[in-house]
């Protein structure tokens, strides 16, 4: 567990590195919420030929700040019939299942905040925590619309966890690893090394790029769906159920909600570029490479996904429950076993 | 088929029930009928090959001062023809037979001029206000109709 | 104990409660304040039960107060998106009791202001379908265009929604310089946009499984409820006033009839109706075309009226064809110059009420979209 | 089978589709007209806030009887001989009536232009103005008149005056002849 | 703002910094405003309007939101019923503080065309919820609806939060 953290290195494994080992990440999330809130709104604007954000600072770049302050002031609504105790608790469980995956993703060569052998393993226990902070909000809030919500997006997470999962087993497969920061190094390289493109190895790897490409695929539909995010979107689907789980959220804890979705989509996002776009590895051997240029790349990389996750929100219309309910059972599970099949094979003619 | 010819098929059927036809209007010709014969006067009109009226255009309640009107416009898809038929009833004792059963959309139109009139369609399923708030008072398309004062504690007139 | 009593009851132990939900009046898809109340099994609609009235806004009790060039304002308020095509009707219907001889000038501008407020109108409907289903940005495409006709109608008349353009007898005012390469611009831009939304939105894989063998209306059950516009010709059913009781001018125009074909689904699902409206846009589209190519330059646009306008003792009925479907108007005049009944058939009234019938069995989720393509306004389902 | 692959793939390729169309309008000119510092050149026929011209105006309350929704209200005073203030209409002619109030209630009006058309002496017109929101409703009751609160008081005194002594000379006139004053409607408030 | 205002009172002398934070609490609200979808009859179509892509409502700052548990202010665009009545008030009453109405056009204004003969439309929105901001027209133009919004921040950015500020209010109307 060498080179795990250059706070470590630098100060030593004492309280303070600790602290700020914590927070780093931290930071990062509110920065990064802000900034994804801020490019939501241009980007949707963008494309439906407007202007989005305008008059709160130049181009409206302060605009998400002034939303915070605003949902400060708000007053914090607990509906009369709430069950009072999980009501209250159900954003920060979500906010933590979502601020704790990122205990374990590799910002840079130097930079894990725990670099756990079982990464992985780690991610997807933490991020199903969601799950039940969902449950709990939406079924504590007292409300017909926030129940079902809550339900429809329970059922949605764990059916799409499965592809999702076996489409992340069949790169541990590939890389024999479950550290992220291991399958990083593995991905050094030019970028015909990421495991999209079949990993390190030899011409012999054509047949299972396309594959790879495949899971890779899969993997950012199924999280699409445990963000809840377009075409997914059915727990808060605005046509039906108003606003969903958190219909009956106001000021900070509706707030916490907010703050959780992007997280969230940067955690999947996170993911997979770690796992299928190499990561804080530059795509061109060399060049560029380093502990902070490393970080450039693999944030570089995540929002390049987090920008086709609200592209893809802004083009496609949403499913219904029992068509999502199809594509993740029977479209993706399955294809998402032929893969791992093929990529199981593969490593077993190596 | 003309409005005339028609009158005098149903004339010849069903005889007292259809009471008169007027086409001393400057626009559209009507048959009056009769409120007891109305719902078979109606169903031969919809059934009968030569006059197939399944569109039910329109029903509208009317106010004509001691009594209510029933005002049906009707239409063909097959023959393309039209019909009007009116049927009155007094006041006091507001009875027409539904024709729900016949055109499915009357159901909402009688209840409207039940709401507005007051009309009452007997043999309706379902005869409760569709406009106003269910427990409005009086008929407002009447033309002796008084608008409230308050209604739940709010000012009506301006 | 049979065999099929022990799987009943074997059943109802399986059967989960029933949910009432009360959609609406304030919520985001019932395209103003209808207030269903569905009753819901898991995700299943077993009952829905609309309750309307939440915009009574008495236009009836107005008319018996108004005079008859009055009225025409709210004749507007009734069906707020297409108020051009609402006043037709009327107009008609008075020039009818009057026996009014109209310009020639008159129809054509008539029929190109009804035919854009149509465009203008399906517009709105096809992208509010498209929000419903999830999709926000075709509305806002289609948003953009409409603004466009906007402009142009609110040069024509002044006002941007509620027109008052067209009067008894004539129209409000004449042509502007420079209207017919403004509608033929419309037009370019109509089909353009169509064109892009075909493959944004209709043709989407998502979108035709949302909408195809959801909310199946057939033909019968179209006619027993008196359906009229895309809903009835959505169901394969041909029958357009424009054509099938030709008013105004539109037999000097060559157009056709849209129907619903079942291309991707069932006849007289949703998917139907909402294609239905797509290419009625395109028909639209000619009708301008052909107009402007035909409307002459010069004319009148007022015939001579008599300045108190009290039409003779009697009654009519006139019909004619709003987007949503036939506009009735229903007029009792006792002489003077208030009338003495106006009865408004609203076409999204009669639509509406098949909402109970064609809904039940599907999802929660469809029972939104089936709403969305029937395409209410909510000033003409409650007055 | 093969019908589920031939789903999938029109799955992806349509979404596919719509994807190059969103990203296309990505870059395309933005049509926004930034309200406050750009503005909507308006129609000549726009038909916003109305506009007075008290100088045309002949107080025949035409526009008030036009109006479906009663939101214009005009008190005319007939003028007297003996009065010292007298005033030529835009025509030349010698106004007849003073126009004690005319007030329009923005707030009741439906822009429906139908007064615009009665006015037979083009003095109510529709002007370009449409930014007047305001935090108080009683605000938006525009009040025209021209003549100040004692003029009006006196010009009513003098017609009362002269009333008195008409009644006086021809008690079997009807008294309403000679006022020309019209309350639209009783109002309540 | 309870917790705020505790703070308030050994300010008493010097109030700057309480006012930077005022201004800078103000701002915020005025300038972050979600909206609650609610459209009532015809403004709501030019609401729509003003939503889409040529007037852009998002310049201001505004998102909408279904729930108005969520939202800052509700524009009430269209005629009020007496069915609907009933509904505005427990909508505006589920609203988390602080909240904002603005009257579009006539018909909520005061009842509009309908004022004198309408048996079924109240008259004016204000008879039973606080009104901020009338915007007039039938329907009013989407810039009409911009300024009428212009001027519901230009209020919120002037609005006392402490008690300060509030008793200064209350003796300039001295």
């Amino acid at each position: 567990m060498e080179n795990v953290n250059f706070i470590y290195d630098l100060l030593g494994k004492n309280f303070i590195a600790i602290i700020l080992v914590i927070s780093l990440p931290l930071m990062f999330v509110l920065v990064y919420a802000l900034a994804a809130i801020l490019a939501e709104l241009k980007v949707s604007a963008w494309i439906q030929e407007r202007l989005g954000p305008m008059r709160t600072g130049p181009w409206g770049i302060l605009q998400p700040i002034a939303e915070v302050v605003k949902l400060i002031q708000k007053e914090d609504i607990t509906p009369d019939k709430a069950n009072k105790p999980l009501y209250n608790l159900a954003p920060f469980i979500i906010f933590t299942g979502a601020y704790a995956a990122f205990a374990v993703i590799p910002f840079s060569e130097y930079f894990v905040p725990a670099g756990i052998n079982l990464g992985l393993f780690y991610v997807f226990a933490v991020g199903s925590i969601s799950a039940i902070g969902l449950v709990m909000g939406g079924w504590a809030s007292n409300n017909k619309y926030s129940l079902m919500g809550a339900m429809r997006s329970v059922a949605q997470l764990i059916s799409y966890e499965i592809p999702a999962a076996m489409a992340i087993l069949s790169i541990v497969v590939l890389a024999s690893t479950m550290n992220m920061q291991e399958i990083n190094k593995l991905q050094s390289g030019w970028f015909w090394n990421w495991f999209i493109f079949g990993g390190p190895g030899s011409i012999t790897k054509i047949w299972v790029i396309p594959f790879t490409i495949g899971l890779s695929l899969i993997y950012f539909i199924s999280s699409l769906a445990e963000t809840n995010r377009v075409p997914f979107d059915i727990p808060e689907g605005e046509s039906e159920l108003v606003a969903g789980f958190h219909t009956e959220y106001s000021g900070m804890k509706f707030a916490m909600f907010f703050f959780a979705e992007y997280a969230n989509m940067f955690i999947v996002a996170a993911i997979l570029a770690t796992i299928f776009l190499g990561g804080w590895n530059s795509p061109f051997d060399t060049f560029m490479q380093g502990p902070i240029w490393g970080a450039f790349w693999f944030i570089s990389k995540a929002f390049s996904v987090v920008f086709v996750q609200i592209w893809l929100r802004w083009t496609l219309p949403r499913f219904r429950v029992d068509q999502l309910m199809y594509v993740g059972w029977k479209v993706l599970l399955p294809i998402s076993f032929v893969c791992f099949l093929a990529v199981s094979l593969f490593v077993m003619l190596k | 088929m003309l409005a005339n010819e028609i009158f005098e098929q149903l004339k010849a059927e069903f005889g007292e029930a259809v009471i008169e036809y007027n086409d001393k209007q400057p626009a559209d010709s009507y048959v009056v009928v009769s409120a007891n014969g109305l719902f078979e006067i109606c169903h031969r009109l919809r059934d009968k090959d030569d006059f197939l009226f399944d569109y039910l255009m329109s029903l509208s309640g009317m106010d004509l001062g001691e009594n209510v009107g029933v005002v049906y416009h009707l239409y063909s898809m097959k023959h393309k023809h039209k019909l009007v038929l009116k049927v009155a009833v007094p006041k006091s004792d507001p009875k027409v037979p539904t024709v729900e059963t016949i055109w499915r959309t009357a159901d909402w139109h009688e209840r409207e001029a039940f709401d507005l009139i007051g009309v009452h369609f007997e043999g309706h399923h379902n005869l409760i206000r569709i406009l106003c708030p269910y427990d409005w008072e009086g008929h407002p398309l009447c033309k002796d109709y008084e608008t409230p004062e308050f209604y739940h504690g709010m000012k009506v007139s301006y | 104990m049979s065999e099929k009593k022990r799987l009943d009851l074997e059943y109802s132990q399986l059967e989960s409660d029933r949910m009432r939900i009360n959609v609406g009046p304030q919520h985001p898809s019932t395209h103003g304040v209808l207030r269903l109340e569905v009753e819901i099994e898991g995700e299943i609609v077993t009952e829905v039960v609309p309750h309307l009235g939440y915009l009574h806004r008495s236009f009836e009790k107005h008319c018996e107060k108004m005079t008859y060039p009055q009225i025409i304002p709210y004749i507007d308020r009734i069906d707020y998106i297409a108020a051009m095509n609402n006043e037709w009707p009327y107009v008609m219907a008075m020039e009818k009791l009057m026996g009014i001889q109209i310009p020639e000038k008159v129809e054509f501008i008539r029929v190109i202001m009804a035919e854009l407020n149509r465009i203008a109108n399906h517009q709105i409907a096809v992208a509010t379908f498209g929000l419903d289903a999830g999709a926000f940005t075709p509305f806002l495409f289609f948003f953009r265009d409409r603004e466009y006709i906007i402009w142009i109608l609110e040069k024509m008349s002044g006002a941007r929604l509620l027109y008052n353009y067209f009067r008894i007898g004539g129209l409000a005012g004449d042509v502007y310089p420079g209207f017919k390469e403004d509608c033929l611009n419309i037009v370019k831009q109509v089909r353009k946009t169509n064109a892009e939304v075909m493959d944004l939105l209709i043709y989407n894989r998502i979108f035709i499984q949302r909408t195809a063998n959801v909310g199946i209306l057939p033909a019968d059950v179209a006619i027993n409820y008196a359906c009229s516009g895309p809903v009835l010709r959505g169901s394969g059913v041909k029958y357009d006033l424009r054509k099938d009781e030709t008013y105004s001018i539109y037999n000097r125009f060559d157009f056709d009839i849209p129907v619903g074909t079942g291309e991707v689904g069932t006849l007289g699902d949703c998917w139907d109706r909402n294609m239905v409206r797509v290419n009625e846009m395109e028909q639209s589209c000619r009708i301008i075309e052909q107009a402007i190519a035909q409307m002459p330059d010069e004319g009148d646009v007022q015939s001579a009226i008599p300045k108190r306008i009290k039409p003779p003792v009697g009654e009519v009925y006139m019909r004619a064809e709003n987007p949503k479907g036939d506009l009735g108007f229903y007029i009792v005049s006792n002489g003077t110059d208030k009338p003495e009944r106006v009865k408004a058939r609203g076409t999204s009234f009669v639509n509406l009420s098949v909402i109970p019938e064609i809904s039940k069995g599907y999802m929660f989720a469809d029972l939104i979209l089936i709403l969305g393509s029937i395409d209410i306004v909510l000033g003409e389902v409650d007055r | 089978m093969v019908q589920y692959f031939k789903n999938i793939w029109s799955g992806l390729s349509s979404t596919a589709i719509g994807m190059n169309i969103t990203a296309k309008h990505l870059f395309v000119k933005k049509v926004t007209i930034q309200y406050p510092d750009q503005k909507f050149t308006m129609p000549p026929k726009a038909r916003n806030r109305l506009a007075l011209d008290m100088v045309k105006c002949t107080g025949c309350t035409a526009c008030a009887k036009a109006c479906p929704v009663n939101c214009i209200d005009i008190e005319t005073i007939r003028v007297m001989a003996d009065d010292p203030h007298q005033e030529l209409l835009h025509t030349g002619k010698e106004r007849k009536l003073w126009l004690g109030r005319f007030d329009i209630d923005f707030a009741k009006c439906c822009y429906c232009s139908l007064c615009v058309v009665a006015c037979p002496s083009d003095a109510i017109n529709h002007s370009a103005e449409y930014e007047y929101s305001v935090y108080k409703r009683e605000d938006l009751l525009y009040k025209f008149q021209t003549l100040t609160d004692e003029q009006v008081k006196d010009k009513q005194a003098r017609l009362a005056e002269f009333m008195a002594i008409e009644k006086v000379c021809h008690p079997d006139d009807a008294p309403a002849k000679p006022v020309a004053k019209k309350n639209i409607d009783e109002k309540t408030e | 703002m309870g917790l705020l205002n505790k703070l308030d009172d050994p300010y008493e002398g010097g109030g700057i910094v309480l006012g930077k934070i005022e201004d800078l609490l103000n701002w915020g609200r005025s300038k972050s405003d979600w909206y609650l979808h609610f459209g009532l009859a015809c403004c709501a179509i030019e609401f729509m309007a003003m939503n889409a892509s040529h007037f852009d409502f998002m310049r201001f700052g505004t998102i909408p939101r279904a729930s108005p548990r969520q939202a800052d202010f509700i524009m009430v665009t269209g005629t009020v019923t007496f069915k609907m009545a009933d509904r505005i008030k427990i909508l505006y009453e589920q609203m988390s503080e602080p909240k904002y109405v603005i009257s579009v056009g006539s018909c909520s204004n005061c009842g509009g065309p309908y004022w004198e003969h309408g048996y079924h439309v109240l008259k004016g929105v204000d008879r039973i919820i606080p009104v901020d901001v009338y915007i007039p027209g039938c329907p009013p133009r989407p810039e009409a609806f911009q300024e009428g919004m212009m001027l519901l921040q230009e209020k919120i950015s002037h609005q006392a939060i402490f008690n300060k500020r509030k008793k200064l209010e209350a003796e300039l109307e001295k």
